[in-house]
């Protein structure tokens, strides 16, 4: 049989965001792959190296919009690392509030697109109305659905007063329900499952060569969370289990994501009960010295490595920074291969692939 | 002169051409608006599906720089054509029956293929690889879902034919007036594997989810549909909304034509028994499914209603000395 | 009779939407707005389409950048006219945090005449409908 | 399928939660960032919120008599930190989150503020007076002496407090 | 921890032959970051096998170009490396000009997109890469994007800020004159 290409994207309809890849395939069966990158490349890193400490904060958050928060919390622990900050103890906490609540948020829209590909449009409906209940969390404390604007240099700006706190608290307890049936629905029904299982399989072997992060580790059977390995703002003090499984196919990072929303409402939880009063940010402006530092944090995909260097001047000598997506993406090549033509956008998408993080 | 407008009365206006058209808009209207409401939704109004069609009447419309330009312009009549030549053999219990000049059973069962036929052939001459998958899907769904839908057919062929003297009978008008005879097949337990099967086939021939592979908005972006623009666009959704009507109304007759009598009021009898059928068989389907993938639909349908038509057969050819 | 059918016309806006280097939020908020029972817009007469050629509001997002410049035109041109254009988000506006990028080409009224604005960061999905619903009176005009 | 037609015969008796907006009122909570407010008079012309700007939103205009405040909000990201980092909060991010816009008014869509620049009592120079706001914030209650203060230019404030502190000397 | 600290020094040790010193540095929650400076940069590759073999990841690389060494006729590439939680920072000094390294493909499959990267943005040859195209800066954009790159410069000169900017005030200062 022949082989003939078909182009994917860049402006394709089930995937979010601007991408390309050229797909050799043989009737229905993929058998190569070109991925050609860079249309959401707007040139963040030139920018961060012309923009003060204080700007870069905003900028970092409009890399992306799914993981916003872990882009700019990841920056100032930066900072902080580098000039030795340490940020007051609820400050910690909120943090934590921020980044899991996001992480809620970003991985049942994933789940949701999920159900969109597979035409399963209810389904989609249904995830989707429930997220809105993480967004009106969003909206309601930070003031934003997706840019929750939570940090700056040496703590947050935000605070939970009390009603606040009630308030998340029984919003948590409300998405707890919901995230449990969501969750037996994906393991149970059967076109989900029909769709899902065995597609898209990367093995543990192909994820640690292509060095994979995030769910998409995890879905395959590699038990490494930043958040557990080199642990940053409360995690330490918090308790939580990393999420695996070993099958490696769509179905399996699905699941990953949804536990990993249910463990997050209940750390938001804890934070929540556990966090002491106190001030949210350190009162002195920041000086930050001449130096380099790494920062790294578990953003909703995976891994999120920053690393700094400042020459004593208030702008990054050279700010650069490896979401988790990048391996991902180049992983795709594993595991499209092989794989169904009706299966590429759903095999891209249990990536959770983040182009604008990636590109930047 | 009556008797020789007839036909053109029957194809433009009653019941095929604009009496179809109206049902089948209404339909998609009642399809759209229940299933916004299986999703905690207002939706559109009843009315929607007649408004976007005047719209697509006032867009411009494009035929790719890569197309094949007459064969693409030309595809989306064909479909009308075909489903409006359709709509005339599909009687309606009470109200009208059509004259056996027109066509029977199988000529209908040809023509049920010609909306496929037409997307295939526009998407074919469309020039994008979408379309050109497209085409290739559409064929097998065809291929998949045409023996069942044949067994379905044959065996209430067989049971009025059987039952009144010949071997089958094709003949749409004789499988209603056996009905309205000896009541609907509906409640013939005999029938029920035929029932089934039929209920099985109607997604796939209307393409909708799970079985709307080949025109998949998130894989192959509406696949044939994607090249089309304005009154093109507007006449493959008359064409669909006239399958809607066909395939229903298909339905109704082999399985429960009888009528109340009285015009006006079989006349929304057999509306209401079409809306039963596509809430059932369409909305609530679609709703609470996802798409399959093109090998496990193919496999799908050799599998389930392949055997239960089969075996609906048997049951008719069994059962007819005891009835 | 025309102006009838006309105005029955203007109640069936479909959309399409076009991300010109977004960091998607507006996106995601898009696909919100446009596909969730909550906001519903199909009681609008909304269909978010999956083809260019079927539309006539466009939504467009992303301070367009010099890979995806070419695309976005090429896309945009292929939208059957009446249509009307909406920039959602401050990047197609103005480019927001991007502006002055090497990579960076908008914004976007540049290129093709913008209708409506609306600003925000993203927006959230109720500004979003009154932008549908601004553009909708804008489009009525047109057919 | 079966597990999913729970659901939906659940939403079929709940009804629509669809927000009634734009037909309706709909719901908007305390603290979202939207419509950007500037005050005058209590601005102490810092430029902070300039300098912490990274949508290039805010521009400041210094002439003889006036400092111009411009905020665009077609380029403003509403991230908040320029009300974060005021001091005397002159700059606010109000609710208003109706912002959409025909493409004529994209370039009116600004606050505009002007903090007259006065004389410094003791030289002359011109300079903003200390807003009002951020003597509350520093001496909770004003009196004629404080008032003085803030319209000194920081200079004469230093020989003020110079001569203040000799005075105590002696 | 103190382990990962001795295995670091042993394989490196055992890979380089005079030994480098390695600076670590430990943040308030015992998180470890190494940072180490090669002494040449021919010793990138037996230093990563070494890293390799110890079991590590490749994070990501950072290539460097700042104001002062450019006046020094040098840059620098960072390499970043993830011992189970633990990053390790090899960092090699290049030439500013006809600067090459070579690739780490072999050795780390990841390497790829990040030696592609550092080929587009700055001015730099990665000997044996597989598949050094372009990655993510469209061909109508210069090469090597960032060694051009002088702070403040775009900040100043933001034609497209200013062209903004000037209809912004046109516009508002007329509405103020009415």
């Amino acid at each position: 049989m022949s082989s003939y290409t078909i182009p994917v994207g860049p402006l394709h309809v089930a995937l979010e965001e601007p991408m390309y890849f050229r797909v050799e395939a043989q009737g229905e069966m993929v058998v190569g792959l070109d991925i050609t990158a860079g249309h959401v490349h707007r040139g963040i890193e030139a920018l961060a190296m012309t923009r003060n400490f204080y700007q870069n904060i905003t900028l970092t958050e409009r890399l992306c919009s799914l993981c916003s928060n872990s882009h700019p919390s990841t920056y100032c622990m930066a900072l902080e690392n580098l000039a030795s900050i340490r940020i007051p103890e609820r400050a910690e906490y909120l943090r934590v509030i921020a980044d899991e609540i996001k992480r809620v948020a970003s991985n049942l829209f994933n789940c949701a697109i999920l159900g969109h590909i597979i035409g399963f449009d209810s389904l989609f409906k249904h995830v989707m109305e429930t997220r809105e209940i993480m967004q009106d969390v969003k909206e309601t404390i930070y003031g934003n659905r997706m840019d929750l604007a939570a940090n700056c240099i040496g703590g947050v700006k935000y605070d939970l007063d009390e009603e606040r706190s009630k308030y998340l608290w029984q919003q948590m307890e409300r998405m707890k329900k919901h995230l449990d049936e969501i969750y037996a629905l994906y393991c149970k029904n059967s076109f989900v499952r029909l769709r899902t299982e065995g597609v898209g399989v990367l093995s543990k072997e192909d994820a640690l060569r292509f060095a994979v992060v995030g769910p998409v580790a995890r879905g395959s059977g590699i038990d490494y969370d930043v958040r557990q390995k080199s642990p940053y703002a409360a995690y330490d003090r918090l308790d939580f289990e990393v999420q695996t499984e070993n099958g490696g196919d769509v179905l399996c990072r699905a699941k990953v994501r949804l536990r990993e929303a249910q463990q997050a409402v209940r750390l938001i939880q804890q934070c929540v009960t556990d966090m002491p009063a106190g001030p949210t940010c350190i009162d002195t402006p920041p000086e930050i010295p001449a130096g380099e530092a790494i920062a790294k944090s578990e953003a909703p995909r995976g891994e999120l490595i920053y690393y700094l260097r400042t020459d004593g001047s208030d702008i990054p000598e050279r700010l650069k920074w490896r979401v988790p997506s990048y391996m991902n993406w180049d992983a795709l090549k594993s595991m499209l291969v092989g794989d169904k033509i009706s299966d590429i956008a759903l095999i891209v998408n249990s990536i959770d692939p983040c182009i604008s993080c990636t590109e930047r | 002169m009556l008797e020789m407008l007839s036909p053109f009365f029957h194809l433009l206006l009653f019941p095929g051409g604009l009496f179809a058209l109206a049902c089948g808009l209404l339909l998609k209207g009642v399809d759209r608006k229940v299933a916004a409401r299986l999703q905690r939704r207002i939706g559109p109004p009843l009315h929607q599906p007649f408004v976007d069609l005047i719209k697509l009447w006032h867009k411009d419309s494009s035929v790719p720089e890569t197309a094949q330009s007459r064969v693409f312009a030309w595809a989306p009549h064909v479909g009308v054509t075909g489903m409006a030549l359709a709509a005339l053999l599909i009687p309606i219990g009470g109200v009208y029956t059509p004259s056996g000049a027109y066509g029977d059973l199988l000529v209908l069962l040809y023509l049920l293929a010609v909306p496929a036929v037409a997307l295939m052939i526009g998407g074919a001459a469309s020039g994008s690889p979408f379309g050109a998958i497209g085409f290739s899907r559409e064929m097998s769904m065809m291929l998949a879902y045409e023996g069942p839908l044949l067994l379905a057919l044959l065996s209430v062929a067989l049971k009025v034919g059987l039952a009144t003297g010949g071997v089958a009978t094709f003949s749409l008008a004789e499988i209603v007036r056996y009905q309205q005879a000896h009541g609907a097949l509906l409640f013939d337990p005999v029938m029920w594997p035929a029932v089934v099967t039929f209920l099985f086939v109607i997604p796939a021939n209307l393409g909708v989810v799970p079985f709307d592979i080949p025109e998949a908005e998130s894989e192959i972006l509406e696949g044939p549909l994607l090249e089309y623009s304005g009154k093109e666009l507007g006449l493959f959704q008359i064409m669909s909304a006239l399958k809607m009507v066909v395939v229903l109304g298909l339905g109704v007759t082999l399985f429960c034509p009888t009528a109340p009598g009285g015009l006006l009021l079989s006349l929304a009898w057999f509306i209401f028994k079409c809306l039963v059928l596509m809430v059932a068989s369409v909305t609530v389907v679609r709703s609470a499914t996802g798409r399959l993938r093109i090998d496990q639909a193919f496999s799908f349908y050799f599998k389930w209603p392949e055997a239960l038509g089969v075996a609906s057969l048997i049951l008719v050819l069994t059962t007819r000395n005891f009835p | 009779m025309k102006t009838f059918l006309k105005k029955v016309a203007a109640q069936s806006p479909w959309l399409y939407r076009i991300n010109a280097g977004s960091c998607n939020g507006c996106d995601v908020e898009l696909a919100t707005t446009a596909c969730i029972s909550r906001y519903d817009v199909e009681r609008l007469g909304c269909k978010y389409c999956g083809s260019p050629k079927h539309a006539d509001i466009v939504l467009i997002t992303g301070p367009m950048t010099t890979r995806v410049k070419e695309k976005v035109l090429r896309l945009y041109a292929e939208i059957p006219d009446p249509k009307v254009t909406v920039a959602v988000g401050i990047c197609p506006i103005s480019c927001g945090v991007f502006r002055d990028s090497y990579a960076i080409e908008g914004p976007i009224d540049k290129y093709f005449p913008v209708d409506i604005n609306v600003p925000g960061c993203p927006p959230r999905p109720q500004a979003i409908i009154e932008g549908i619903a601004e553009a909708i009176s804008v489009w009525r005009t047109r057919l | 399928m079966f597990s999913f037609l729970k659901i939906l015969v659940r939403n079929l008796i709940q009804g629509p939660s669809t927000d009634p907006f734009p037909f309706g009122e709909t719901f908007t909570p305390e603290g979202l960032r939207g419509r950007v407010r500037f005050d005058a008079s209590a601005c102490v012309g810092c430029r902070m919120c300039e300098h912490v700007c990274a949508g290039g939103a805010i521009r400041f205009e210094q002439s003889e008599s006036e400092l111009r405040f411009t905020l665009w909000h077609n380029s403003c990201t509403f991230c908040g930190l320029c009300q974060h980092y005021c001091k005397t909060k002159a700059i606010v991010l109000t609710e208003d989150w109706h912002l959409s816009h025909r493409q004529e008014e994209k370039y009116a869509m600004v606050e505009q503020g002007t903090v007259p620049l006065a004389p410094c009592l003791g030289c002359g120079i011109s300079m903003i007076p200390v807003a009002d706001e951020l003597m509350r914030v520093a001496y909770r209650e004003t009196n004629q002496d404080i008032d003085r203060l803030r319209r000194l230019c920081p200079d004469c404030r230093r020989k003020l407090g110079i001569k203040g502190v000799q005075r105590c000397k002696m | 921890m103190q382990d990962v600290i001795s295995q670091v020094k042993e394989a490196l040790d055992g890979a380089l032959s005079p030994s480098v010193a390695i600076d670590w540095k430990c943040d308030f929650k015992g998180v470890k970051t190494g940072w180490c400076k090669l002494p040449e940069s021919d010793q990138l590759l037996a230093a990563a096998s070494a890293i390799s073999t110890m079991g590590g990841r490749l994070s990501t690389v950072t290539a460097y170009l700042a104001e002062k060494y450019r006046k020094q006729g040098r840059r620098e590439i960072a390499y970043h490396f993830d011992l189970d939680g633990t990053t390790l920072t090899l960092t090699i000094e290049l030439p500013l000009e006809k600067a090459r390294v070579a690739s780490l493909t072999p050795l780390f499959r990841n390497a790829d997109w990040n030696e592609r990267e550092f080929m587009e943005l700055y001015d730099i040859d990665v000997i044996g890469h597989p598949d050094p195209r372009r990655l993510f800066i469209d061909e109508t954009i210069e090469p090597a994007v960032f060694d051009g790159l002088i702070p403040y410069s775009t900040l100043i000169n933001g034609a497209s800020s200013k062209t903004l900017w000037e209809a912004v005030m046109a516009q508002n200062s007329k509405e103020q004159g009415k």
